[in-house]
């Protein structure tokens, strides 16, 4: 079984409300180092494939077929092998 | 990414042709060089196509807008300004207006939709008004599609996301479902406002020396072609550098909103015009405010606020960024409004002032990047189109569609479970409609009713239109829809007062579409004459189109009405078992368009049934009479579906059953007849009502308080059981969305 | 009686929260949360609405607000906080209750009118009610799913801060828990919304016995 | 300056019904591989620090006191430095 890490961030030129509000609340919490924050999703999905090409090439397609919205979207994904899960 | 590329010199744009891609005309071109006596620049170029799209300058359609009739003597604010303004007595003035957003929720449907009430809300809000409620008026292909299915949940989810968070109820709209709709939805807005008289603001720059004031979000790319369309490349892409989308923050236009009110109170003085930037943004609002004084204006563009860097004049003038205001304010005075706004972390800068020049300038980087003469540029030369009958309307046979009636009870389940008749709650339930606590009557009646505190009057509204009607006949379903929106008002107790509309149309560049565009008017008007209820306010969208077919001619008429004691609001739902049920208005054999004829043939087709004016104010008057005198207990309009329609929505709303008896033959049930109403009468009151409706109205039979529904026609009887029923309407949509 | 109705950004139905006081006579002020002074009140409203738009989370921003701190010493001396939808949310975030708020089970918002039971009948908000009594409140929310660990759920049955539940639970909340309060009592919150049914002419006056409680604790306190 | 990059999970105890929910639109896409879904939040916090132990002090600290919700959620998160920018 393998796990597939995805993240999701805005594309840049996507307005991020909540990064902005999230960076004044820090800033009024005297976190006064902080410059810049986005919020994007992060999810984790596991998944039956035979090998890793093929895990990679449906992690790819669910993604941008359904995870991700691509007009305001971007992602990256990392894969590992995990034992499977006997469920109880 | 690198800086800009360097822009197009004005040569090169004449030369390029690019302003074609831009969708000016070669003519349009020649007269801007021909009134400037001098090559426009590419920024230049640029704002005279943002300004003289059909979007923007009307000028395909206003020939025909100019007809509406928009004057009676309730009439503050007729079209023109933000949003149209109604006289509602006691100081008081109703404010609304309907808009678009069609093309970008098909693009993105949750922010398009939610992009579409943040605009519609910046409107009223604009004019000083406090906003009180918005509307919705949707158009999908069939259910059956799973893009409609992703269409339908972005959407409402957008209209909810917005809606709810910035605490402005949605408490009325209609949904229909037709395949021309699937490659074009639609997703029409609609917003009420209250107002003072006193407080009334209008958009426009007066005062040389005044000063301009930018307020709200910062100028993103959004909405517009983002970095490419800067750079020279642009007229060889199109559909792949999509504009960057546009993104709604609720939560900052609800301080955009307190703030703007809290403005007009305290600072009416220096406070001289407030617009909202919508489409082609700042642009069109600077522009316009200052066209419409009669003035010039300067603006700084290194002024305005950013949020992404190296943006062009262009792009900073037509940037479609959400959640931003412009306003005038006097010269000398702009701190206290600056202050203003920053205390609740509002960005508000002074970026330009009015002029007595009658140019508009743009500074940008030490340099002038556009000098153009404001009212050349606010008045996009007008266009008079061709029009034609479509070939399909000579062609429709002039004999009714006659209904299958060979299985009525079966005939009667999939009516109800038709996703344009069943009920909409399944959707309309993630719309906050009660916040504001003024909810009288709530989304599942005829038109919603909020009231005015601190009075005893309240207000009630609907969108409304049955496009088939139309697609049949554009001159008689406009009549209908009109006519329809105000049976809804009527029904609650209310008047009508007065209309704003959606009109949403295909090319009009086909003439036939054109002409669609031109009956449609007229419909309108003649059926808002007969009701006084002038049209102030409305949106047009055009080129409602996919691979060349248009969609149905779709005016949405977007209604407002004055209940002046609200203790007499009246709803849909039966109450009491032995109250007695009537028919108000005449039935006739009208089929060709109706709900029946879509389900058992899969389409609609034949010359449309009439409506009748005279028979409809008729109806209206006996209502609103009723209503008065306190005779009803319910009132229910009939429309799609026909009676049986109506007769089961008042008996599922009361969670009380009919026992009703006609001499009908079974397929009248159906019947579409316009200018009817459902009503029910407590016994002690019968002979009052029967007296003052004469020949008019037509007893039917009684409420129950028994499981099953009946109805007896002149050839058989039909029986079902209520709770069963109930749940096909209640739950069908729901199914079909999960399918 | 002296109210406030605690606005914070994005609050929107601090107007409805004090129009309701007013109908009962309370003498209710709107306050802003960037205030920090609560000290002339008797009680104190944390009304619904999408504070700081609710981004993060439901009352994560607005829990770090000026006012909070009034907030807690306020709660501290015993008096009352109230705290109806994202006030309850708020309330959980700042830690004035147990627990937290989740996405409803099933995703999404909805607006509709709900049945409560009346848990316990004994308390500041509810001593108008009877056992069990049966009343229709509305609810407006996306995320009122009441979430806590086992322990504290436990906690809250045998102390009966459990104040109301929902007759037919529309959000997944454990143990159909639409409200509850501290341990003292003086501190509550609930999803759904009292403050709009008081009114006849919007059909529905079944959230009047919880103004009416909260004025008679008031008044048996001072008078005590 | 530093970036933080900041993955928020559910505890394992916690329904995800949105993860749930994906799972199922997956399935229904045929993507029958797909075993658990889980959503949380990802966060990218661009920080001014000293050093390496007070950027990860700072993080730490914000990320418990106002990006988590310590009932419900966990968190790791992973710093990098990274270039200043000059805003233009
Ligand atoms: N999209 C929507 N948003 C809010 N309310 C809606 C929506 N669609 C339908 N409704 C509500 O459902 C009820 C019935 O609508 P509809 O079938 O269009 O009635 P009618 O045929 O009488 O115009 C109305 O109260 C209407 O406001
Ligand atoms: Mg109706």
């Amino acid at each position: 079984m393998y796990l597939a890490k995805i993240y999701v961030t805005y594309k840049p030129s996507i307005l991020d409300p909540q990064g902005e509000v999230i960076k004044s609340a820090l800033h009024r919490m005297d976190y006064a180092g902080v410059q810049t924050v986005t919020q994007g999703k992060y999810f984790e999905v596991k998944l039956q494939a035979t090998d890793v090409d093929s895990a990679t090439a449906e992690t790819q397609s669910f993604t941008e077929s359904l995870l991700i919205n691509q007009n305001t979207e971007t992602y990256r994904f990392d894969l590992s092998l995990v034992a499977d899960e006997v469920d109880v | 990414m690198t800086k800009v590329s360097k822009e197009m010199s004005p040569e090169q744009v004449r030369d390029s042709k690019i302003y074609l891609d831009w969708s000016l005309t070669q003519e349009e071109y020649e007269l801007i060089v021909a009134t400037l006596d001098r090559l426009p620049n590419f920024t230049e170029t640029g704002i005279f196509s943002g300004m003289w799209s059909e979007h923007v300058s009307y000028k395909k359609s206003k020939p025909i807008l100019k007809k509406f009739w928009s004057q009676n003597e309730r009439v503050l604010q007729g079209p023109g300004e933000g949003a149209g303004i109604l006289d509602i007595g006691d100081g008081q003035a109703v404010v609304f207006k309907a808009e678009s957003h069609n093309h970008p929720s098909f693009v993105e449907p949750y922010e398009g939709a939610a992009t579409g009430i943040g605009g519609i809300l910046r409107d009223i809000f604009s004019m000083g008004a406090q906003p009180i409620a918005a509307l919705d008026s949707l158009r999908f292909g069939e259910l059956n599609n799973p893009r409609t299915r992703h269409l339908v949940d972005g959407i409402i989810a957008g209209i909810a996301g917005y809606g709810n968070a910035i605490g402005i109820p949605t408490v009325g709209g209609e949904i229909a479902f037709d395949d021309v709709y699937a490659g074009n939805p639609l997703v029409n807005v609609m917003a009420v406002g209250l107002m003072e008289k006193t407080a009334m603001q209008v958009g426009q720059a007066k005062g040389v020396g005044n000063s301009v004031i930018y307020v709200g979000a910062k100028t993103g790319r959004d909405g517009i072609n983002g970095a490419s369309f800067a750079s020279a490349e642009f007229s060889s892409t199109h559909e792949s550098d999509r504009s960057a989308v546009q993104v709604g923050d609720p939560f900052l236009e609800k301080l955009v909103m307190d703030t703007t009110l809290q403005a007009v109170r305290e600072y009416a003085d220096i406070i001289v015009g407030i617009q909202d930037m919508g489409a082609a943004g700042l642009l069109s609002s600077s522009s316009e405010m200052a066209s419409k004084a009669g003035q010039g204006m300067t603006l700084n563009l290194d002024l305005v606020p950013q949020r992404e860097t190296n943006m062009t004049p262009y792009e900073l003038m037509l940037s479609e960024s959400q959640e931003r205001m412009l306003f005038v304010v006097k010269r000398g005075e702009e701190q206290a409004i600056i202050d203003l706004f920053e205390t609740n972390d509002l960005d508000a800068v002074i970026i330009g002032e009015v002029t007595d020049n009658e140019q508009f300038i743009l500074e940008f980087d030490g340099e002038i990047v556009a000098d153009v003469p404001i009212d050349f540029l606010t008045h996009a030369p007008k266009q008079d189109l061709p029009m034609a009958v479509p070939a399909r309307i000579k062609e429709l046979s002039s004999k009714q569609y006659l209904p299958d009636m060979s299985d009525l009870k079966k005939t009667v389940l999939s009516l109800i479970a038709q996703p344009t008749i069943a009920s909409k709650a399944a959707l309309f339930r993630h719309f906050d409609s009660m916040v504001r606590a003024d909810t009288v009557i709530k989304p599942g009646g005829d038109a919603a009713l909020i009231r005015v505190r601190g009075t005893q009057k309240a207000l009630a509204m609907t969108t409304d239109v049955n496009a088939r009607y139309l697609y049949l006949d554009p001159l008689k379903g406009a009549q209908m829809a009109v006519a329809e929106a105000a049976r809804n008002i009527v029904a609650t107790g209310a008047l009508p007062i007065g209309i704003t509309d959606g009109l949403n149309f295909g090319s009009p560049d086909n003439p036939e579409v054109y002409y669609e565009l031109d009956q449609a008017v007229s419909g309108i008007n003649i059926m808002a004459k007969q009701l006084n209820t002038p049209i102030i306010s409305g949106n047009v969208s055009l080129y409602n189109e996919t691979d060349g077919r248009a969609i149905y001619p779709t005016p949405m008429i977007g209604m407002v009405g004055l209940l002046e004691d609200v203790t007499k609001a009246t709803t849909i739902d039966f109450k009491n078992a032995g109250d007695v049920i009537y028919l108000i208005g005449e039935t006739e054999a009208s089929f060709n368009g109706s709900e029946i004829q879509k389900m058992q043939t899969g389409s609609i087709g034949g010359q449309l049934f009439d409506i009748d004016p005279t028979a409809e104010l008729k109806s209206q008057r006996l209502v609103l009479e009723g209503i008065d005198q306190k005779l009803f207990a319910s009132v229910h309009d009939l429309s799609e579906g026909g009676l049986i329609v109506s007769l089961l929505e008042s008996s599922f709303a009361g969670n009380l059953s009919f026992q009703v008896t006609t001499n009908w033959l079974s397929h009248y049930l159906f019947s579409e007849t316009p200018s009817r109403f459902l009503v029910s009468v407590p016994a002690d009151k019968m002979s009052y009502f029967e007296e003052l409706g004469g020949q008019y109205v037509t007893k039917l039979g009684l409420v129950t308080s028994d499981d099953d529904w009946q109805i007896t026609t002149a050839t058989e009887t039909l029986a079902g059981s209520r709770a069963e029923t109930k749940k096909i309407y209640q739950e069908s949509i729901s199914w079909q969305l999960k399918a | 009686m002296r109210a406030a109705v605690i606005s914070f950004p994005g609050s929107n139905c601090d107007f409805d929260m004090l129009y309701a006081l007013q109908d009962f006579g309370v003498d209710a002020q709107i306050i802003s949360a960037k205030t920090n002074d609560l000290t002339n009140f008797d009680a104190i409203f944390l009304p619904g609405g999408f504070s700081y738009g609710d981004y993060l989370r439901t009352g994560a921003i607005a829990r770090f607000s000026p006012i909070m701190s009034a907030v807690t010493q306020a709660a501290n001396e015993g008096k009352i906080i109230v705290g109806i939808c994202n006030g309850f949310q708020i309330l959980t975030e700042a830690g004035l209750l147990p627990g937290q708020l989740l996405m409803n089970k099933n995703p999404g918002f909805i607006c509709d009118e709900v049945l409560l039971t009346i848990a316990n009948p004994d308390t500041a908000y509810t001593n108008t009610y009877n056992a069990n009594e049966k009343i229709l409140i509305p609810i407006a929310h996306g995320e009122g799913n009441y979430y806590a660990d086992e322990a504290t759920l436990d906690q809250l049955e045998n102390n009966h801060q459990v104040v109301f539940r929902y007759a037919d639970n529309p959000n997944g909340s454990a143990r159909d828990i639409a409200g509850i309060m501290n341990e003292q009592g003086n501190v509550f919150g609930m999803m759904p919304h009292p403050e709009r049914a008081v009114d006849p002419i919007t059909g529905n006056i079944d959230g009047q016995g919880f103004f009416k409680s909260i004025l008679s604790a008031i008044l048996t306190k001072v008078t005590a």
